[in-house]
């Protein structure tokens, strides 16, 4: 990975630090994504893995530490500053209104209009083009038994949710794409298209951020690895110098990695 | 304060959005700075709200005023707390309503709501001549709790245009089919206007509209007008209001009750003030438990047998 | 044992082209053509209470009831409520609760009559005054909740007693006359001008009620704005983590329910002919009433505004129909009370029947 | 590339003595404990409101405000809404409101008086009967929540006026004069008899409330039932699943707010001398008003109930303050309305500052 | 498993038909569950599985088709009538009072009360209690990083939030215990906890119901599987005569089983 230090990291994290009451959930953490990689982070439960994201995505506003995209600061203030800057985000909680269908979900905040007189001046929406891509993406993920596109959400199983955010993330994200536990809930199947989809996605040259417990799957797919503990970053190791028992023995703290941080 | 030497006084209202208070609140307030009477003003929040007028005599007794003038929303439920006030040695003055019994006050300024109705009622049967007999009535209430001030014109109306009555203390009782339909208003235009047509589905050959007051009146004549039988109608109510009495010269309404807000509350004023000087207290009026500050009945077309004031003295004596 | 090394993973690598999953479809028939349409069309519902306790008073009453006057009548009697309903059901779907909806419409109005009247101001003028005054009040709670994070009820609380204590301060309660209206500033009345059509009265303030709703269900069923509107109230933090701008969304939702109460005051003019400070005070909970009748949950995110409409011509049927049949005034509000909870009543056990 | 067959769990199979992990606690100091207490106690902010505008009259009025008379004056003139407010908060932390308290609340008076005075049942047996009547008409209410699955606003909001003009139409709206009452039925004045301590005037109703409010805080606070009140109102469905009685939890504080505000027209009567079948009106939006100061969700599980008492307290005491300041009844209406935002907004205020 | 066919079945369910809508979510559904046993029940995301496990819970009320315990037909109306016969659920949705403490969850609905007056006629909970008991079921799972016991849940990472389920399951089931996903957001050191926790249950001799999309995990426990697939019970596999690739090939539909049912 030595030709990667001398690219500029596209998403940095310094110092970031972010306390709920007495729970210290970021303690002066960094981080650093590169053009172009699929970056897993992994850690124990509760070891502020989320919150890491949610700073980076604008949800969660650290209270000290400073983010940059492209090499310039930024101060997201909400989600939608960052989606606005490309970076799109499936958080763990999934980000759905139960009682709007699939389509209306998928398109929430980037709605298609109908063209002409009825989408200029009667802002009508275009539900057949939006249905269209809907079905299209979703097929792609392999969730056919997803019977009717119109279905709230809130009558879909824990999967069929989590795929449907999944392919939201995936059609819209320009710049950097962030998954929170994208398969915690998919069956064998759905999984295996969820992998395939980020591998899609990162050959378009957009880079991914990749949290999840699956240590098969994190070692299948992710370029680097940032390991996350009691709220800060551990070490950073390369999937092909470490095993999978070294990695799970830094991140629960069996073992102490040999450097801090390995050359990014 | 400043006004450490003057003689203070509270002036407690059923609310204060009703024009009639309205006026009776600047007329003791008018009084109340020529005569040096350091005056303070509180309200209910709607009509029949007597407990927020608890609540206003405990803050006078508090503040240490001298009198207490109040036109009581629940007549005997105020009773308790208008006894504590005379127990800690305020004068207090019922304006406009009586209080039951009457002598719960020190003293009453008030009209006669009784006779008001009656006035109009006799005025209305004059006026229809032989056609009373088989009237059609419409009586647009005040609202479905029937406060007393509602009771009092709706079966003084009903009397005067010689209805037999069932109980005296509620409306709705009587069995005369020349009463067509009674609703409520809220003493409001809107609800004038709705319980009108409620009445006119019923029964559109309506001739007769006893109202609460002027604003149901004024919302009665709107009903009337939409389906074009606002000239054969005959429209009464009750306050002599400046809207109302204006509404009489064009003959919207036929005849109205003038009620006189700003001489009960000037006479109240000066009542404490004179009460605190030396100690002296009011006189009702002959034969009545209350001091009757007088009714007058407006308008253009006199009857025989019932004294009324032509529309220019009533506009001369309206108030708001 | 077989290994955990097993490379299960392997059956589904390849990307089959599998035939799409379909479960049995259960045979559906009539009945379940109708629960289908009940379970997909919320406001279907309330349009069956209505048109149920329609018939109820025509068998009931024959053609005192069923006769243009009185059908039109509960369309003119319905109008204010109507009108007001709408604005509350946008701001209860996105979860909040206006409590400021009739002390906004009735302050409009006096704006509109005062500006005219005491300022001389051309009454067109003042029409838009008044109407940029509900806006702004509208704005003002939006702005409350959106940026201040204050809880609905609570701000339009304080505001409906801010604006309603100004409204007394304001036209030291004075009423302007139905004939000083007509006479000199006509267009304030324009809500309650007349046509007739066959037989039926309607005045530009009913056109108008039914002309909002329809627009109204349009922009939220099929514009972006009207989609946020349901985020907002389904779920504000999935709302805006999928990118919906809350803030300005539930901002917009209450000026323009600001908007639609002084529209309402405008109406009310040319209902009672006058101008009225103390007009609209059971605004309040008249269109929370048909809000809730018309199936909206009180929760947010849930519902349609045609389900409000509805609601609103089901209490207008049943107060004049029992008006009708005799009721007087203090059985029918007995009544109305029954019947609120039985109409929620059938309402349920319809969805019940039908999920 | 190491192979997927790494079998890495074996790092975490044996299970070790590990340290309990621990972040480094982020230093408090005096402002952190504040935060900190805040955050656990979330009754504090309105009685920092409390404290501060307690301080603000008594600055304002001096003596006339800080009496033992003036200060017990408060207590007295909220007794009602703090009662009926304790009742309003637990219906609203199941999520739920009740829209019929005031009516419960009155006509329970009214059954009071007249079982006694109509019916000659000895008073002590008439004010039971009160007592069960507003217990019968809450656990109605909560029957009709819980089971029928209806939604509480619509439910008690029929109920509320099914029971007030059920209470106009029997007491005939006659009221019971005080003199009567103290000559032949004392005990239903029982709750007004007043006791002095050191110039401070209390009366038996003042002290039921503050008792009530005590031992419903300890109910919710340290039995089961009370977690399960919070539960309910959290998230039912989750409620349901996890093991709670969700339909005997809703009709077990329905039915206790019911008779709570029993209790309410009792002191009622205590208050007035009379039975006034007018009585009450305001009390629903009183009642709301003090929960919601009192920092109490409308959407129910969180806030409590001590909260509410000094959120009736508050308003209590701007009324009072404004009454004395002088400020005439449109004015004090619209600093209260001023105030409720307000109120909130500090509350809102400290909480992000000591988020 | 010859041994296991003379036995009779604790749980089963017979013919259990579900639908929402327009949706069959069971399809004329078999189950059965013997004493001692894990059962593993797996298939692809909306299958129908979350449903099944509802159904035999109490939670959903079949619309056709019966449910018996210890071989009496029981006719659960809620999840409560199912818990007071002994079977104890951790729901994939979690089923929590967010803004509740970590202690109040775990003892929703069976609270201890402190001995004596106080908790006979005042009716008090034994706080203590109450929290010592939690804090050391979370200690089995390795659940120490949760800093406060009374904490709201609310505030948990997912993964906490998973592990306070599953210990309450855990700590309170008698006759049956079903999970539908408990590890799902757990890391691999939670994960372990749970699976060792799941045979420490077994091992008191109560069966257990475990849904899982992990088939290493399912491989390693269960006894015998049960593969569902659109909506109804394909077959029930032995985990010793099959490997993972034959039960994924199944549940996916790639393979059709040989016997339409191994012997239970
Ligand atoms: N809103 C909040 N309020 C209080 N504490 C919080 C909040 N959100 C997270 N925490 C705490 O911060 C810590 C880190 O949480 P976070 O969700 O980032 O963990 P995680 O690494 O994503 O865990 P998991 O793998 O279980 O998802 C946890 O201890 C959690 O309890
Ligand atoms: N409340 C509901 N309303 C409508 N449809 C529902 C409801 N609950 C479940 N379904 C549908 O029933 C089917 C089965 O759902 P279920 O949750 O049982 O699947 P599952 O096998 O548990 O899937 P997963 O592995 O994703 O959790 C799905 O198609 C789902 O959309
Ligand atoms: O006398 C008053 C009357 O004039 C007013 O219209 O309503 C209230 C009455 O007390
Ligand atoms: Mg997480
Ligand atoms: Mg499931």
């Amino acid at each position: 990975m030595t030709q990667e230090t001398q690219r500029k990291p596209l998403l940095t994290g310094r110092n970031l630090v972010k306390r709920y009451g007495r729970v210290t959930a970021l303690d002066h953490c960094d981080f650093e994504l590169y053009p172009g990689e699929i970056l897993a982070v992994i850690g124990d439960n509760g070891a502020g893995k989320s919150t890491l994201i949610k700073a980076l995505s604008g949800a969660v506003i650290p209270d000290e530490g400073e983010v940059t995209l492209d090499g310039k600061t930024v101060h997201f203030q909400s989600p939608n500053d960052a989606r606005e800057a490309g970076i799109e985000t499936v958080y763990q909680t999934l980000a759905m209104s139960p009682a709007l269908s699939i389509t209306d979900n998928m398109f929430m905040g980037r709605e298609l209009r109908k063209p002409g007189f009825r989408g200029k001046w009667l802002r009508q929406l275009d539900r057949p083009a939006m249905e269209k891509f809907a079905r299209d993406k979703l097929n792609d993920l392999g969730l056919m038994t997803i019977q009717n596109i119109n279905q709230a959400v809130e009558t879909l199983s824990g999967g069929q949710r989590q795929g449907v955010a999944v392919a939201r993330a995936a059609a819209f994200g320009s710049k950097v794409i962030i998954l929170d536990e994208p398969t915690a809930a998919l069956g064998v199947k759905e999984s295996r298209r969820v992998l395939e989809l980020i591998l899609d996605v990162r050959s378009r040259g957009i880079p991914i951020i990749l949290i999840s417990h699956n240590m098969p799957h994190v070692f299948e797919l992710a370029d680097r690895i940032h390991v996350h503990r009691l709220g800060q970053r551990l070490c950073v190791i390369d999937p092909k110098n470490h095993s999978m028992s070294d990695a799970v023995a830094y991140m629960t703290g069996a073992k102490v990695p040999e450097t801090e941080l390995e050359p990014a | 304060g400043s006004h450490s030497q003057d003689v203070s006084a509270c002036l407690i209202t059923k609310t204060d959005t009703n024009p009639f208070f309205v006026k009776m609140r600047e007329g003791a307030t008018a009084k109340a700075e020529e005569i040096g009477v350091d005056l303070k003003t509180f309200a209910g929040k709607f009509d029949g709200d007597h407990e927020t007028q608890v609540q206003a005599i405990e803050t006078c007794i508090l503040d240490g005023a001298k009198g207490i003038l109040i036109t009581a929303s629940d007549t005997s439920s105020i009773t308790g707390a208008v006894q504590q006030a005379r127990d800690a040695g305020l004068l207090v003055i019922a304006l406009d309503t009586p209080l039951t019994p009457a002598d719960a006050a020190d003293a009453t300024f008030a009209t006669d709501n009784y006779l008001a109705g009656q006035l109009i009622g006799q005025w209305a049967r004059a006026q229809m001549g032989d056609a009373a007999a088989d009237a059609k009535i419409a009586m647009l209430n005040i609202q479905v709790s029937q406060p007393t001030v509602g009771v009092l014109r709706n079966q003084g109306f009903l009397d005067g245009f010689g209805i037999e009555l069932g109980d005296p203390n509620r409306w709705g009782d009587e069995e005369d089919p020349r009463i067509v339909g009674q609703d409520v208003t809220q003493g409001s235009e809107e609800g004038g206007r709705t319980a009108m047509e409620n009445i006119l589905a019923a029964d559109p050959m309506v001739n007769v509209v006893y109202t609460i007051n002027e604003p149901a009146a004024a919302g009665a004549y709107e009903a009337l007008r939409a389906i074009g039988r606002e000239n054969d109608v005959l429209i009464v109510s009750v306050d002599g209001g400046c809207p109302g009495v204006q509404n009489v010269a064009d003959g919207i309404i036929g005849a109205t009750s003038q009620q006189y807000p700003l001489r009960m509350a000037s006479l109240g004023v000066e009542a404490i003030k004179a009460w605190a000087e030396d100690g002296t207290k009011p006189e009702p009026t002959e034969g009545k438990a209350f001091f009757d500050t007088g009714v007058g009945l407006v308008t253009d077309k006199p009857v025989d047998g019932v004294s009324s004031i032509s529309v220019e003295e009533g506009q001369d004596l309206c108030w708001g | 044992m077989p290994s955990d090394t097993d490379n299960y993973e392997t059956v589904v690598r390849e990307r089959r082209a599998e035939k799409v999953a379909e479960f049995e479809e259960h045979h559906r028939g009539f009945m379940g053509n109708v629960q289908h349409a009940l379970h997909v069309t919320p406001s279907l519902v309330p349009l069956i209470v209505l048109v149920a306790s329609l018939i109820l008073f025509g068998v009931l009453l024959g053609s005192r009831f069923f006769s243009p006057f009185a059908l039109t009548l509960i369309l003119q009697q319905v109008q204010i409520v109507g009108i007001v309903a709408a604005a509350q059901s946008l701001v209860i779907l996105t979860a909040g609760i206006d409590l400021s909806v009739g002390a906004i419409a009735v302050m409009s109005s006096v704006v509109m009559g005062q500006f005219s009247f005491r300022y001389g101001i051309p009454p067109a003028v003042a029409v838009v005054c008044g109407l940029a005054f509900g806006t702004a009040v509208g704005a003002l709670n939006g702005w409350l909740v959106a940026r201040m994070k204050l809880p609905p009820f609570i701000v339009t609380l304080g505001m409906w007693q801010i604006v309603l204590a100004a409204n007394f301060l304001y036209s030291a309660n004075e009423t302007i006359r139905s004939q000083d209206i007509a006479a000199e500033a006509p267009i304030l009345q324009a809500m309650g001008a007349k046509f007739e059509v066959a037989g039926a009265v309607f005045t530009v303030g009913v056109v108008f009620m039914v002309c909002l709703v329809m627009v109204l269900a349009y922009a939220l069923k099929h514009t972006a704005w009207g989609r946020h509107v349901y985020a907002v109230g389904d779920d504000p933090e999935a709302a805006e983590l999928s990118g919906v701008n809350v803030k300005m969304t539930l901002i917009s939702v209450y000026a323009l329910a600001g908007l639609i109460c002084a529209f309402a005051g405008w109406a009310l003019i040319g209902r009672i002919g006058s101008v009225s400070p103390t007009s609209g005070q059971l605004l309040n909970i008249e269109s929370i009433t048909a809000v809730v009748i018309g199936g909206i949950s009180l929760f947010g995110g849930r519902g349609s505004i045609l389900g409000t409409f509805f609601g609103a011509l089901i209490v207008g049927v049943f107060t004049l129909g029992l008006r009708l049949a005799g009721a007087d005034a203090q059985w029918t509000f007995l009544l109305i009370g029954v019947l609120i909870i039985a109409a929620v009543a059938v309402d349920q056990w319809i969805r019940k029947v039908s999920a």
